[in-house]
């Protein structure tokens, strides 16, 4: 096995193997257990730096194994794929960080770290499957390892959340094992090309090359929650903080968005999807989304609601990207699948932190936290702003790619969507922000778990990785034209995949 | 010739009626009196057809040692012998799929023999042809102990499997003592040394004429069960344990022989010269044993003290 | 003349007998060492038969050194020999996990155990019609003396119950065999293969009838599915896992066997009858796991459900598709995961002391290694991805569309949604809270049975990425 | 050799004749005493008479004594069941039938 | 019609009766009855129909032999279960008692 076939299998270890070990680790092995985590995650990061510098160099790295005769499990560790493992990575290692801090006095830790590895493992193969089966396989992989996270608390709504999340990814994931199997019957093969595969083949018919994108959209939908299948995110925000940061920054609606990227990209091709008529359905399917979500957030009184509503309208930000059709939009669309996930984990870090110190749950108790727990909420703010696209942030570095892109792409209407958007994401954080900073001190806190401890707001284990995405939340505009940033990677993908540099 | 149609016409008409007594008369007992009488028909009914191995079987095993086991177990049943529910036992048959099932399979059962293809393979010919490198001289030993001696050895797997079967369900050990007359201890004093005479000749005589080792164990285990009712039992009846040993020989003596002759070149390939003893060996040891495997059914259950037979020597 | 001594495959059939008597000589509770040693030897015995086997396609033996029609042929291709590695990998787990489980009980688990080998390695490795019967009966009498090993009441009448059916379909196959032997004069499966054309006479339709509905009725397949789950359910964890992972599978198999063989001429227009029934069953046993009450029960209907899907690929036969590597998959697949979750289910009983789902599920967070085997299992059995279930249904839905067969790739994705309910039914019940305060203590468990579970169920999910060389041992069979 | 043939036929004759007897009686006598009668009576000489015509008939020495060994162990087999059955009888408290009955 | 094809007759007619036994009726030793009748018939078939044209064939009849064995260990066994389900629940049928316990799931 060369070193090429190796790296992508080891980037999967690298989270597998500690949660093997996590698994059979005694609870009370609190060292050796932070020490497999982090060291996986550092790991993973050091071998997606070896892969980055490799594929900017041009090199190719896949592995190819036989499952069954036609059928064959392929992993391609290409510029797409490592946008989203390098997200996914980074925000592994801030999130186990965060858990560490937020789990340590709750029971069940070895179960909980274990299945967090393992869905990283899944998200990494999702991001590195080189063929729809693949895919499927580490899709399904990643609703089995996250049900036990989502049930962890064990309370009546955790295990409503977690039925309600099953019964959405299982019977999404059964359309698309359909839609797979039926696009296998007809091409022969499933693997993703640049351009699409389809676009070569002749003789099938038009009908249930729409009937098959009809099933895998609606497969990976479900995990995107673009509406109507959106109905278990809100349900699963009983989850602790960082089971949320990985529903909707880290890995699960991020795999959905990622399926749709590669579906409409490497299987059926851009210019072919558009020449079916499949683009603009699916771009309105993202509209209606993201104002479904934005306006439903308004009226949630729960934190963690209200951010899991706006998750279902920024997601689709990303599929709206695919569905316009052009470069620029792309390009939007991709750089948002980063700054969406850098922005709600902060948010999500920040709502955990509220929880965990004070007690705060509701948005209306929210009142004058700013001044308790100012570190927290200065990346909240930052956080909501970049949601809203105010400048200076990462979310008006996507917001302008993706107006841009609908110009081009002659959808005025997508313009008008995605500002009708911006305001109503300022309607439900803009409050909350004038809660935190401007009304005075409530005379009690609901629940003050962290007494005032000098410099400290809470523990800092708690406060890093906020800061830390806050930070990239500022970085990732004002250096959007560093070489390093996401926004020259998403171009970069452009140009390598579609030899047409935006 | 028509004399003979009409003499195996009558036996079939009462051998189905007597079939349908069994299944139809509403006392029990006398349902299985009546499948005494089907079984000692049958019995003619092989003898018609030429398989006198199967008519001394047939009297020896299903009309006699399973008449005797489904008479002991009635008695086993203190139940009014007319079931309260007899009316059922025919309306059962009018349930009427099922019997318009039963109806279709045998007209189309019965059809099929109308137009029967010629057999395209001649077996009896071969069976003939190799008998002489057999070892025996009697077709159906051959057939049974060489050229479908597989058969068998699985056959008397099964047997002891039933056994350990029997065990494993447990029976209650109390049975209602018969009230005997002294009688039948005189008959069985004169008639079981017959008996076990008649086994060894039968089991002599299977190398080349009807019998053989089944029938032979069958004659044995009458002997058995006679010793039993006549309650001269105790003095001679082994424990459970020499039971199963024995059994267990006779099986363990059939596969060691099976296994040695692998070194030959096959699994039970009988050296042409040693077949004849070889065979001669395995009957007599399978005889001893069948016959102690076939009374075990019976006799099993009365040789325990514990509540249950099958869990009699967890105390040894 | 040591060659002919070592020959694995008659050392297949001839050491469970061995050791069988052996045990049953011993007395109840006794011979489990030499079981235990015995399956051992099994398993090599299969593994150099599948060396063997794998580069010629077959390997036959003469018993008595007797050509066919006479004598009786013993045959190992791929399928039997994938279906013996099966039994023996099941197995030898399976009897360590009873060694632990009915330590102290005074029982006859090791001989009955012995005989039922003896009887399905028969069975595997026969190609002749009437040994065949032999074989199955040996199977059934088996099967039904484990039955009631665990003295219940209730597994009497369970027992009973299926003792009866047993018999009536072995008697339905041996009048098959009459009828077949009365039409051509042979019982050689592969001289019948070679007379019965396309054109069979009345008889001969009815001798396929009637044997198929007889091996149906024993392989359990809805509407004949009456006598598995009281017999399944109710028998002690380690039995219900014989039963369910081997058992059914053998009468499968034969029904396979007459299906591509002596019947393949004229029995393919019929195809879709079994799959329907198939179905029928994936249907009603996955609802009827649903509303199960007690685990054992849920478990055994979820096998009624299984069978379901080992019939669908008969309309695939002859479509060009991977069919009969497809099923063999599945029945695979399905023996390793529903040992794993029947012997998992057994520790759980035995640990909380009930019977019911919702008593044992509480108790299930504090046994893990239990928890995760049934997890793994359910995970095959739901058909996820990466497991042997995955594969095979994967496979059969692609077969299926192939041939435009689209209800069968709808049923077998239903049946995966089935599945899942009723798995994760017990699975979530495991992360309840501490808000459900029954602190009842927990009986021990030994690690053996903790364990066995686990391997069982792992390697039902290590089969999903490691099945090539099970489809390149099915390549030469005909299908 | 005619005398021996005559005779044989005649007793095989006899021997029917007293098999139906006993089978009339079996089937028209009135209760179960009166019926082992005619089982342990009748048909035992029918039996008899059976045996000697056929072993007259036989090819060898050694067949026609093993068909006359048959006689001596049914009769006594006959006469114990007989007895087992007459006895049962008795002690389940069947009354023996009264010709005065009306 | 030769005796081989009469008996064969017959034997399919047994058949029936004893399915049909075996299937429909509800005490216990009338089904182990039947049981033994079918098992009869099916031997009568095997036997009658191969030797249909007259002659002696004795593979068939080999195989009774050990059918007939079998059904013998077969009716012990299930007689050994009849006697233990009366000796648990005074019952002497699988009706009754037992079908509700088994609806119950």
């Amino acid at each position: 096995m060369s070193y090429n076939e190796l790296l992508p299998l080891l980037v999967i270890a690298s989270s597998l193997l500690p949660g093997f070990i996590i698994f059979i680790l005694p609870e009370r092995q609190i060292v050796l257990r932070t020490m497999f985590n982090l060291l996986g995650a550092v790991t993973k990061l050091w071998l997606i730096g070896l892969l980055l510098v490799g594929v900017t160099a041009g090199e190719q790295y896949g592995f190819r194994y036989f499952l069954a005769p036609n059928m064959e499990l392929v992993f391609k560790a290409d510029a797409l794929a490592l946008l989203f493992v390098s997200l996914s990575a980074s925000l592994w290692l801030l999130t186990t960080l965060y858990a560490i801090g937020y789990l340590e006095h709750a029971p069940h830790r070895s179960r909980f770290f274990g299945f967090f590895s393992l869905c990283v493992t899944a998200t990494m193969g999702i991001a590195m499957a080189g063929n729809l089966l693949t895919f499927f396989i580490f899709y399904e992989l990643l609703t089995l390892a996250t049900f036990p996270l989502i049930v962890h608390r064990g309370t009546p709504q955790a295990m409503r959340g977690g039925t309600v999340y099953l019964a959405y990814t299982l019977f999404g994931g059964a359309l698309l094992l359909i839609g797979i199997v039926w696009l296998n019957q007809m091409t022969g093969q499933t693997e993703f090309t640049q351009g699409g595969i389809l676009a070569a083949t002749d003789g099938i018919s038009r009908t249930h090359l729409k009937l098959v994108f009809l099933l895998l959209i609606a497969g990976v939908g479900v995990k995107a929650a673009i509406v109507p299948l959106h109905g278990w995110l809100p349900q699963a925000m009983v989850a602790p903080a960082p089971v949320s940061a990985l529903l909707h920054a880290v890995a699960v609606v991020k795999a959905g968005a990622f399926g749709v990227v590669r579906i409409v990209y490497e299987i059926y091709g851009i210019e072919f999807a558009q020449s079916l008529g499949l683009l603009l359905p699916l771009a309105v399917a993202a509209a209606v989304t993201i104002l479904w979500g934005s306006l439903r957030a308004l009226s949630q009184g729960d934190l963690k609601r209200r951010l899991a509503f706006s998750t279902i309208s920024q997601v689709s930000y990303i599929v709206l990207g695919v569905g316009i059709f052009g470069t620029a939009g792309t390009v939007g669309g991709l750089v948002h699948l980063v700054h969406q996930g850098i922005m709600k984990i902060t948010l999500f870090f920040c709502a955990g932190n509220y929880a965990e110190t004070l007690g705060i749950h509701r948005v209306d108790e929210m009142d004058g936290a700013g001044r308790r727990m100012p570190v927290t909420s200065l990346a909240f703010s930052i956080g909501a702003l970049g949601m809203m696209g105010a400048p200076l942030t990462a979310g008006a570095v996507s917001k302008s790619w993706l107006k841009t892109g609908a110009l081009a792409a002659q959808m005025p209407w997508a313009i008008w969507v995605l500002s009708a958007s911006s305001l109503l994401n300022m309607a439900y954080f803009l409050p909350i922000l004038y809660r935190l900073w401007l009304k005075p001190l409530p005379a009690a806190w609901p629940h003050e778990e962290i007494p005032v401890n000098g410099v400290r707001e809470t523990h800092w284990l708690l406060l890093l990785p906020p800061l830390v995405t806050a930070v990239a939340t500022v970085a990732a505009s004002t250096f959007s034209d560093a070489w390093i940033s996401p926004l020259t990677f998403a171009r970069m993908i452009m140009g390598i995949e579609y030899h047409t540099p935006p | 010739m028509t004399t003979a149609l009409a003499f195996e016409a009558l036996l079939a008409l009462l051998l189905l009626w007597s079939a349908w007594q069994t299944l139809a008369t509403p006392q029990m007992d006398r349902a299985v009196i009546m499948f005494i009488v089907f079984g000692l028909l049958l019995t003619l009914v092989w003898s018609r057809l030429q398989a006198p191995d199967i008519a001394l079987a047939e009297a020896a095993l299903g009309a006699g040692l399973t008449g005797t086991l489904l008479l002991d177990a009635l008695t086993a049943f203190r139940q009014p012998n007319r079931s309260a529910k007899h009316g059922r036992v025919l309306a059962a048959f009018r349930r009427f799929p099922a019997l318009l099932a039963l109806l279709l399979l045998a007209a189309a059962l019965l059809t099929s023999l109308t137009r029967l293809p010629l057999p395209a393979v001649d077996l009896p010919a071969a069976v003939a042809g190799q008998l002489g490198s057999s070892g025996v001289s009697h077709p159906v030993t051959a057939v049974l102990l060489n050229f479908r001696g597989y058969d068998t050895l699985l056959e008397v797997a099964v047997l002891l499997l039933a056994l350990t079967g029997i065990l494993a369900v447990g029976l209650p050990a109390e049975r209602p003592l018969l009230s005997l007359n002294q009688l039948v201890p005189t008959l069985a004093r004169s008639a079981v040394p017959l008996m076990v005479l008649a086994a060894f000749y039968l089991l002599w005589a299977g190398a080349h004429r009807p019998g053989g080792a089944f029938q032979a164990a069958a004659v044995l285990a009458a002997a058995a069960v006679l010793l039993n009712l006549s309650q001269l039992q105790s003095r001679w009846l082994p424990t459970q344990h020499w039971i199963r040993l024995v059994v267990g020989a006779g099986l363990l003596l059939f596969v060691g022989i099976a296994a040695a002759l692998l070194a030959g070149g096959g699994l039970l390939r009988f050296p042409p010269g040693q077949a004849g003893l070889l065979i001669l060996l395995i009957e007599s040891g399978l005889t001893v044993s069948l016959a102690v495997n076939l009374a075990a059914f019976y006799l099993l259950r009365t040789s325990s003290s514990g509540q249950w037979a099958g869990q009699e020597d967890s105390h040894e | 003349m040591i060659e002919h001594l070592s020959t694995p495959l008659v050392w297949l059939i001839l050491l469970p007998l061995v050791w069988a008597t052996l045990a049953f000589c011993l007395g109840p509770g006794r011979g489990a060492l030499l079981g235990l040693s015995g399956l051992g030897l099994q398993l090599l015995c299969a593994i150099l038969l599948a060396v063997e086997v794998a580069p010629k396609q077959t390997v036959t033996h003469l018993v008595g050194g007797w050509q066919e029609p006479l004598g009786i042929l013993l045959v190992a291709d791929g399928l039997s020999v994938t279906m013996l590695l099966l039994t023996q990998a099941v197995s030898l787990p399976v009897a360590l996990y009873a060694y632990s489980y009915l330590k102290q009980g005074q029982h006859w688990f090791w001989p009955l155990t012995g005989f039922l080998l003896a009887g399905i390695n028969g069975l595997y490795l026969s190609g002749d019609l009437f040994n065949l019967y032999v074989t199955l009966e040996l199977i059934g009498l088996a099967a039904v003396g484990l039955v009631v090993t665990g003295g219940a009441a209730g597994q009497v009448t369970a027992a009973m119950r299926y003792l009866l059916a047993s018999l009536v379909g072995s008697g339905g196959f041996l009048l098959g065999v009459a009828l077949l032997y009365g039409c051509f004069g042979t019982v050689s499966i592969r001289l019948l293969t070679s007379l019965i054309g396309s054109q069979a006479p009345l008889a001969v339709w009815l001798a396929a009838a009637v044997m198929v509905a007889g091996l149906l009725l024993k392989t359990a397949l809805f509407p004949f599915h009456f006598w598995l789950p009281p017999a399944h359910g109710g028998a002690p964890a380690p039995i219900s896992a014989l039963l369910s992972a081997l058992v059914v599978k053998a009468s499968f198999y034969v029904l396979l066997r007459l299906w591509l063989g002596p019947f393949a001429g004229f029995v393919s227009p019929l195809a879709w009858l079994p799959a329907l029934l198939g179905s029928l069953a994936i249907l009603w046993g996955g609802c009827q796991a649903i509303r199960a009450e007690r685990l054992k029960m849920m478990v055994a209907y979820s096998t009624v459900a299984q069978l379901g899907y080992l019939v669908l690929i008969f309309p695939l036969f002859g479509t060009g598709s991977h069919a009969m590597q497809i099923g063999l998959l599945q029945a695979t697949a399905h023996g390793l995961a529903k040992a794993g979750m029947f012997l998992a289910a057994g520790t759980l009983v035995k640990a909380s002391g009930s019977e019911l789902i919702d008593g044992i599920a509480t108790m299930a967070g504090r046994l893990p290694v239990t928890l995760f085997a049934f997890g793994l299992s359910g995970v095959s059995l739901m058909g996820l991805p990466p497991s042997g279930g995955f594969l095979a249904k994967y496979m059969l839905i692609d077969a299926a569309l192939a041939v435009g067969h689209i209800w069968i790739a709808v049923i077998v994705v239903t049946g995966g949604l089935l599945a899942s309910i009723y798995v994760f039914r017990v699975l979530r019940l495991a992360f309840l809270g501490p808000g459900d305060e029954r602190q009842v203590a927990l009986q021990p468990v030994s690690a053996v049975m903790e364990w066995t579970a686990f391997m069982l169920a792992v390697s039902a999910i290590v089969l999903g990425l490691a099945a090539m060389p099970l489809f390149r041992l099915l390549e030469g069979v005909a299908g | 050799m005619l005398f021996v043939e005559l005779l044989s036929n005649l007793l095989l004759l006899t021997g029917g004749f007293f098999y139906l007897a006993g089978t009339v009686g079996l089937l028209r006598f009135p209760d179960v005493y009166t019926r082992l009668h005619t089982l342990s009576k009748a048909d035992n000489l029918g039996l008899g008479c059976l045996l000697a015509g056929l072993a007259l008939k036989a090819d060898s020495l050694v067949l026609a004594l093993k068909l006359l060994a048959i006689w001596p162990l049914t009769l006594i087999a006959s006469a114990v069941v007989g007895y087992a059955i007459a006895h049962r009888a008795d002690r389940l408290g069947i009354p023996a039938w009264q010709r005065e009955k009306p | 019609m030769s005796s081989g094809l009469l008996f064969a007759a017959v034997g399919c007619l047994l058949l029936v009766l004893g399915v049909g036994g075996v299937l429909l009726l509800d005490h216990l030793v009338r089904r182990i009855l039947a049981f033994n009748l079918m098992g009869s018939g099916i031997f009568l078939v095997l036997v009658g129909l191969a030797q249909r044209s007259g002659r002696i064939d004795p593979v068939p009849q080999a195989m009774v032999l050990t059918g007939i064995v079998v059904s013998v260990a077969a009716t012990a066994l299930a007689l050994a279960l009849a006697r233990r389900r009366y000796a648990d629940s005074g019952s002497t049928t699988l009706q009754d008692k037992a079908r509700r316990e088994d609806r119950h799931d």
